[in-house]
């Protein structure tokens, strides 16, 4: 999209979504920008009220759509403002942050922290350096390959039929 | 939808490096935008006309403001949308101030940031609805946890308001940290005589119910409508009878208990009223030192008392109270100074605290007001104040100032001059901090009139040496190494948090900060009120305060909790979540989850299990959202579907479905 | 058997209380069996238990909520996905009646297939447990049982019933030919290129059918699945790999914790997409964090429904 | 006294001090916690919280030049009362290499006895006390050294006329060839 | 109950400090602690190696270390705190998977396997136990007043030793108390003795152990108690220069912790090396009817 406005004379910023609770990240993220403290310009924040409420299914989707990294941040553990939301939110982003691997998504791309509101200093350094983190992964390559059986697909499954039992789903299978 | 776009130049503040005409230009090509335009200041008053304008003169029905971030402003733009006749959860705000111009100086990329935040705001507001609050009613009682000045103050400022208050105090009287003090710094003047009338207006005020001896057990419910229960601990004392008479205390045996009002330094009896002046002045039996409670034979109290109050049988009682609002004013303890084992805090008998200190100075105190050495009891001829013990030492965990410690260690080194005029006083301090009214002067006094010796420096060990002790440190100015021998050791310890703040805040659904202090809903905008509807906070719970500010604060929070219930009924908060019951299927994992106990099971009338949300009582996370499998429990304003737009709008512009 | 004659005698016996008793019965050839639903003493004969019982007949369960009483022929790895359904209070104890057995694995068609080239050729089969003998045509042949059974037999660790009410025949002593899953630590062999790809190409090939959710015994939502969903509105109707992949993942998070690993989505796969590997993986994970097997006991919390303060076995993330 | 300039403080000197000890000498807010319960303090020339100070000013001369530094007998009393947790005597240890480096020895008796006592190190692998004494002895010409404990010494039995050798003595004077071989000025200690 | 560790005994065991290991060695055997000496152990470099060079103190350290994991021993102990403080700077260097290259290319071995070093005093407190010792004592130290000193890195820093308080260690006290003696308050439990500067800088021994002596003997110490050999001979070997420099005439024993423990469990006078003392304790030990 970035691209397509025409306002940006050269190079692009990466995709990098942020989901960030209401009441910590988010201010701290407020914080860091009355202490003016500089930051790459990848990152578009995404307001929620608490990190219980980032479905890993956000980020998922936001990975699956071509985003090339996600970072999400909440209240540090015991200091969530819903008091549990974290604690739920930490189980589900570990779960996710493992799995990705297996679905060939980079789990690099995906990171979650916590950080107050008074850590204007701290979301600095997190937007930096994870922001760095993707500038070296690269833009990441979209999943495409519009509807079910183009003609490409029915190519490949006619290769694929002929290699009988060679075929790659079977050696999976067995 | 017919959605109006307003970029805020804010002054120069967006405007130097955001090319906010470009956005506002550009963003008139997203989808349902009918109107955009850039403003110098959309906040002010004409920039708020400006909106509510256009909303007339496009139709709008939806709104995007692009400027600061929402937390500073988002309840002035909902306001402005409300005046124009739109509800005001049709405003999106994107935070173009805060989140890109302050943090990014490539004016080019801070336009396409802006612009691209601006369209994931519209691709939201496309999918809000409007949501409307509901009503309920308001308790106009108050509960006040905490009888030091600051609670006393509270209670008293809402009771003579014409408000039923309810009074928690954990220990046997009110009063609090002040109850113990000698004299108050810069005025010098005497902590119970301009306390103790304060005290007795509570226990005389019709309108205020005092529970001593008690601890808050549970809170529940929200504001206007809070249900307590207190757990008052057995006292084996009838307090509807005692007159406090002090009979029982003349003849108890047992006479070994640490006296906790005296900080230690003296012995009471099992059975015991901490000090003549205190309120409730009702007698309580000590169960652990009780001959009676603990071994089943003794008695005498009941004997010798004249109402026949004593009742060994008694149990702790949980009494429960509806309220419409909280004051937390728990207050602070003592930093434990026997973590800093160089100083043999805790091990040599004449290295004492501060409230230690006062205590003895204390006319009303265990030695009559006059200063001795717990060891031997002489008078000590050379006094040594360690600033700091606890305070700015971030190797023991407290890396703030605790205030209030240079102030009062300069009126007792006074004091000491006062108290024994041959007496030499030695302060080590780092920095000394008095920025009050009349403070710097006083500490001068200290050094100027009363030759009191100031020494920058902390002290490394201090060691015994025949009957006194070796006070090493240094004198960072004369930049060596000092020594002094001294009679008696002061450590002015610094504050922290009361213990079991935590636990507290958690009951009151409050945060609290590292090192257990609660935290405030903004440090300088909010200083008394929290995240949590109806709780507000007073005193030295939030963090070191001294006597004035903690009154200040009393009576801040007072007129917070006026101002609440000067309405008669309160609108609820719509930013909830809502179950679509025809897509949930009763399973009830979005109840397990929930924090709060806001879901309930309900049964629909085919008799299939639904979840119902208590709506007042929902906060508003969303964990549930995320728990529901199907998606049938939906946090309002932030459904699935207006943060997947968002998300999409971001993401695949072109795949738009 | 000595176990189909017990199993017989004890449905006979509890059939009076019950509305119905799931099993298997023969198919329609030797090498397939198909759901037996048992309301009647003269269905009971029909009821068979080999290494063609690969259905997982709790799927069924989900149809029947509500007050009948139902028996049930299970596996133990069927048996998981009703012990995780009791868990979750979707099913009430008192209306289950539950009938065990030991069994010593299944067998895979798609293997058989691929291996003696069309079920329809094999003639015989005969399996002593540790080999299977197949005669195709004119060909005889003795494979391992391992080369043919289904995946989760290779790392199966409850060979027996739970939580069953009656219990036929002697114990399987079978135990997990290795820990880990050599299809999925296989497949970790790529690199993450090329494990896009693959599922690139996979979900390439997917219709979307949904027959991996409605095999599903743990998919609970039966009309209200979010993948149907206008309100939220998850996925388009488009068939693109983004949002078949997206269902996948989907499927997975919600079954975090609860998935028992039986196979029955991959299996009912028309395209034989290997989606086994991504629920693999997720068992695999909840197992190493939070020391967590799903369906083993009804009276656990799964790990994504609760939480530890300080998660011991979380890394901080900073 | 010498007036300090504020305006060209040397930075790198600064940089090095916090690479090579991996503390943060800006951490350190004077309080004198150090020099208040330095055991040395009475020997010194510049107590330890003017050295931190003058670090802090990146004063390098002065700092280098110091007998302190030399004096100091890494006893942790200032790390481990320090409020802010800086590992003091590790600084000064630093400073001490950097002394060293840069060819500054203000105790030349102290630079002689450490270096008596790991030529002997070198030598035999492990320590001989009685040439390491008469090592020093030649390097400060003090020959009156410790010559008053010989007759508490002698009866007891305590010093070998012996060094002890050990098989490993070449690995362990390796190791010492191999540092000096290495630049090892540079190092992040 | 069976304990078996390396041993490191550090160059002092084999010379001024002779009567440190021989008691060690005595007191472990009797407690059923099987110590292995490190086969061809070599100095750790001391202070002196880290006045000059970190990496290179790691490596001369590290050599004992690896040497021990070699010969299968996962746990080393020392009596000397100043060895003790080099092991376990050296371990942690070389837990350090950025360090521990450095390290390696001094020594030209690997570091990986190492074994972990701790006191002798620590493996006695936590693996034999006070109350271990209780019963085994048959020699109770009645009526001796004992000040228990144990030097500035005994203990310190905290992060590194990990063992005791800091401040107010109480192992040694625990153990004197165990064999049944008085332990005295001892105020300067920690305070520097002036450690090397003995032939270097006299003037500072005298000053600081001059202060030790003095707030001992104020406290009517019959014996200092030590667990480290440089605070032992500059108390005890040196307390003759103190006394001469301070105008004092100080004449308090200064024993290893082991030798009075060893006593205590019944070992005689020869076998905890009593005479290597050059303060004499035989009379205050017949005065108190230990031997």
């Amino acid at each position: 999209m970035s691209g397509s406005t025409g306002l940006l004379t050269e190079g692009q910023d990466l995709r990098i979504v942020g989901f960030l609770c209401n009441w910590c990240s988010y201010g701290g993220a407020d914080t860091a920008g009355v202490a003016r403290f500089e930051q790459p310009t990848d990152l578009r924040v995404i307001r929620v009220p608490c990190s219980g409420r980032i479905d890993p299914l956000f980020i998922a989707r936001a990975l699956l759509s071509g985003a090339d990294g996600v970072l999400v941040s909440g209240c540090h553990p015991r200091d969530c403002h819903y008091a549990e939301g974290n604690f739920y939110a930490r189980r589900r982003f570990e779960m996710l942050k493992q799995f990705l691997s297996v679905t060939g998504i980079d789990p690099e791309r995906f990171h979650y922290t916590w950080v107050s509101a008074s850590e204007g200093q701290r979301w600095q350094d997190v937007v930096t350096s994870f922001t760095e983190r993707i500038r070296k992964l690269g833009p990441a390559t979209k999943m495409a390959g519009g509807t079910g059986y183009d003609e490409e697909c029915l190519k490949e499954i006619a290769a694929a039929v002929s290699l009988g039992d060679q075929c790659p789903c079977h050696k999976e299978k067995a | 939808m017919r959605i109006g776009v307003f970029i805020c130049h804010c002054g120069s503040n967006i405007a130097a490096t955001v090319d906010c005409p470009a956005v506002a230009e550009q963003a008139k090509g997203l989808q349902d935008v009918v109107f955009t335009t850039d403003t110098m200041y959309t906040c002010s008053e004409p920039g708020q006309n400006e909106i509510i304008e256009a909303i007339k003169e496009h139709k709008l029905d939806g709104v995007v403001v692009a400027s600061c971030s929402p937390r500073m402003h988002e309840a002035t733009f909902r306001r402005a949308l409300e005046r124009a006749g739109l509800n005001r959860y049709m405003l999106e705000m994107a935070n173009i101030r805060e989140h890109v111009s302050w943090i990014g100086k490539n004016k080019e990329r801070n336009t396409v940031k802006a612009f691209e935040l601006v369209s994931i705001a519209v691709a939201k507001l496309r999918n809000n609805n409007p949501l409307y609050a509901n009503k309920f009613d308001v308790t106009k009682r108050v509960l006040v946890i905490g009888g030091g000045v600051a609670g006393i103050q509270a209670a008293l400022d809402c009771a003579d308001a014409g408000y039923q208050v309810v009074m928690v105090e954990r220990e046997q009287s009110i009063g609090g940290k002040m109850a113990k003090i000698d004299k108050t710094f810069p005025t010098v003047d005497c902590s119970s005589c301009i306390l103790g009338p304060k005290m007795v207006d509570v226990s005389q005020h019709e309108n205020i119910t005092l529970y001593a001896l008690s601890e808050v057990e549970k809170i529940e419910g929200y504001v206007g409508n809070f249900d307590v229960q207190v757990r008052k601990k057995a006292t084996y004392v009838n307090w509807d009878e005692c007159t406090g008479c002090g009979a029982c205390m003349e003849k108890c045996p047992s006479k070994k208990n640490i006296d906790k009002f005296n900080e230690g330094i003296s012995k009471c009896t099992s059975i015991n009223i901490p000090f003549p002046q205190a309120i409730p002045k009702k007698a309580a039996i000590n169960p652990e030192g009780c001959l009676m409670l603990q071994k089943g034979k003794c008695g005498v109290c009941a004997k010798v008392c004249p109402t026949k109050c004593i009742d060994f049988e008694q149990k702790d009682e949980i009494i429960t109270e509806k309220v419409g609002a909280v004051i937390a004013a728990t207050g602070y303890d003592m930093f434990d100074h026997s973590v800093y084992k160089q100083y043999g805090a805790g091990q040599y008998p004449d290295v004492i605290t501060s409230l230690q200190y006062e205590r003895l100075m204390n006319a009303s105190g265990p030695t009559g007001g006059h200063i001795i050495r717990p060891s031997d009891g002489k008078e000590p001829k050379k006094v040594v104040f360690v600033q700091c013990v606890g305070s700015r030492d971030p190797s023991v965990g407290r890396p703030y100032c605790s205030g209030f410690c240079c102030m009062y260690t300069a009126k007792q080194a006074i004091l000491t001059k006062d108290h024994i005029p041959d007496s030499d006083s030695y302060v080590f301090y780092m920095d000394i901090r008095s920025p009050g009214k009349g403070y710097d002067e006083f500490t001068r006094r200290a050094q100027e009139q009363y030759g009191v010796q100031y020494l920058r420096g902390r002290v490394s060990m201090i060691y015994p040496k025949g009957d006194r002790y070796v006070v090493r440190g240094s004198d960072t100015l004369a930049g060596t190494q000092v020594e002094v021998e001294a009679d008696l050791v002061v450590l002015a310890v610094g504050a922290e948090s009361a213990k079991n703040a935590p636990a507290l805040a958690e009951k009151m659904r409050i945060s609290y900060d590292n090192y257990g202090f609660f935290m405030e809903a903004h440090p300088k905008l909010k200083p008394v009120e929290t995240n949590t509807a109806g709780v507000y906070l007073a005193g030295s719970c939030v963090g070191p305060r001294d006597i004035p500010t903690s009154v200040g604060q009393g009576s801040a929070a007072a007129a917070k909790v006026m101002t609440l219930f000067s309405k008669d009924k309160l609108e609820s908060d719509p930013q909830v979540s809502s179950v679509n019951t025809s897509r949930c299927i009763g399973c009830m994992k979005c109840a397990t989850t929930c924090p709060f106990g806001a879901i309930k099971e309900v049964t629909d009338r085919a008799g299939n299990v639904k979840a119902e949300v208590i709506e007042t009582v929902c906060q508003g996370c969303g964990i549930c959202t995320v728990t529901c499998p199907q998606g049938a429990i939906q946090l309002q304003h932030f459904t699935d579907n207006q943060i997947l737009a968002e998300v999409n709008a971001l993401c695949q512009a072109q795949l738009d479905f | 058997m000595q176990a189909l004659a017990e199993l017989k005698e004890q449905i006979r016996q509890a059939l009076p209380d019950l509305d119905v008793v799931i099993g298997w019965q023969q198919g329609y050839d030797a090498l397939h069996t198909s759901p037996l639903f048992i309301r009647s003493e003269e269905d009971i004969d029909k009821l068979v238990v080999n290494e063609f019982c690969v259905v997982n007949p709790a799927t069924y369960l989900r149809e029947m909520r509500g007050g009948k009483k139902v028996g049930l022929v299970l596996k133990g790895c069927d048996s998981r996905s009703v012990i995780q359904l009791l868990q979750e209070k979707l099913l009430k104890e008192e209306d289950l009646t539950i009938f065990g057995f030991g069994c010593n694995g299944v067998l895979n068609h798609t293997k058989l297939q691929a291996r003696f080239g069309d079920i329809g050729f094999i003639t015989s089969l005969e399996n002593d447990g540790t080999n299977v003998t197949v005669e195709a045509g004119d060909k005889k042949e003795t494979v391992p049982f391992t080369e043919l059974c289904a995946d989760k037999c290779l790392t199966c660790s409850y060979p027996n019933t739970l939580q069953c009410s009656h219990f036929a025949g002697e114990e399987s002593a079978k135990q997990a030919d290795s820990a880990t899953d050599k299809a999925l630590e296989d497949f970790e062999k790529l690199t993450m290129e090329e494990r896009f790809t693959f599922w690139q190409d996979q979900m390439r090939r997917c219709i979307r059918c949904y027959a991996c959710r409605n095999a599903c015994p743990m998919c609970v939502c039966k009309d209200h699945c979010l993948a149907n969903s206008r309100e939220p509105k998850w996925l388009s109707e488009d068939v693109d790999v983004q949002n078949n992949f997206m269902f996948q993942l989907i499927h997975v998070m919600h079954l975090t914790g609860r998935c028992v690993e039986c196979g029955e989505c991959e299996r009912a796969c028309p395209m034989d997409i290997p989606i086994m590997l991504l629920r693999r993986k997720m068992a695999g994970i909840v197992r190493d964090v939070f020391a967590y097997n799903a369906g083993t006991n009804a009276e656990e919390t799964p790990p994504l429904m609760c939480f530890k303060v300080e998660e011991p076995t979380i890394e901080e993330r900073h | 006294m010498e007036t300090i300039p504020l305006n060209s403080p040397d930075r790198e000197f600064i940089r090095e001090v916090q690479e090579r000890s991996g503390q943060n000498v800006l951490a350190c807010y004077q309080c004198g916690n150090c020099t208040a319960g330095c055991p040395y303090n009475f020997a010194y020339d510049l107590s330890v919280s003017r050295v931190m100070r003058l670090v802090q000013l990146g004063q390098r001369e002065a700092v280098l030049k110091s007998h302190s530094i030399w004096l100091c007998a890494t006893c942790q009393s200032c790390t481990t009362r320090c409020p802010n947790s800086i590992d003091v005597a590790k600084i000064m240890d630093v400073l001490r290499h950097m002394a060293r480096e840069a060819g500054y020895a203000t105790e030349r008796n102290v630079k002689a006895f450490g270096d008596a006592f790991l030529e002997s190190v070198e030598k035999h692998g492990r320590v001989y006390e009685l040439g390491v004494t008469a090592t020093y002895i030649r390097k400060t010409g003090r020959f009156w050294t410790d010559v008053d404990l010989a007759p508490a010494m002698l009866p007891k039995n305590k010093l070998s006329i012996k060094p002890h050798e050990i098989r490993g003595k070449e690995h362990v004077s390796e190791i010492f060839k191999r540092f000096r071989e290495r630049d090892a000025v540079k190092e992040n200690s | 109950m069976s304990i078996s560790v390396g041993y490191y005994p550090g160059c002092s065991g084999s010379g001024t400090s002779v009567e440190y290991d021989k008691s060690t060695r005595a007191v472990c055997k009797k407690l059923g602690i099987e110590l292995h000496e490190i086969d061809d152990w070599s100095c750790c470099g001391s202070t002196p190696a880290h006045t000059v060079n970190h990496t290179l103190s790691a490596a001369l350290s590290a050599r004992n270390l690896v040497l021990a994991a070699k010969q299968g021993q996962e746990e080393v102990v020392t009596p000397c705190p100043s060895c003790l403080a080099n092991l376990r700077t050296a371990s942690h260097k070389i837990e350090d998977e950025e360090y521990r290259p450095k390290v390696e290319a001094l020594l030209d071995e690997s570091c990986e396997e190492a074994a972990s070093v701790a006191s002798t005093l620590q493996l006695i407190i936590e693996r034999v136990g006070i109350d271990a010792i209780k019963k085994a004592v048959v020699k109770p130290l009645k009526d001796l007043n004992v000040a228990c000193y144990y030097g500035c890195i005994m203990n310190r820093p905290p992060e590194l030793m990990k063992f005791d308080d800091p401040e107010n260690p109480m192992a040694m006290d625990k153990i004197m108390e165990a064999c049944g003696a008085t332990v005295l308050p001892f105020p300067l439990k920690v305070e520097c003795c002036g450690a090397a500067a003995g032939m270097p800088k006299k003037n500072i021994v005298t000053e600081l152990s001059g202060r030790l002596l003095e707030v001992a003997d104020s406290l009517n110490t019959e014996i200092i108690v030590t667990a480290c050999p440089l605070c032992q001979m500059n108390l005890d070997l040196r307390q003759g220069q103190v006394n001469r420099a301070n105008g004092k005439s100080y004449d308090i024993p200064v024993v290893y912790f082991t030798q009075l423990l060893g006593l205590a469990l019944g070992l005689s006078a020869e076998e905890v090396g009593l005479s290597k003392l050059v303060v004499d304790p035989t009379p205050r030990l017949r005065f108190a009817d230990v031997l």
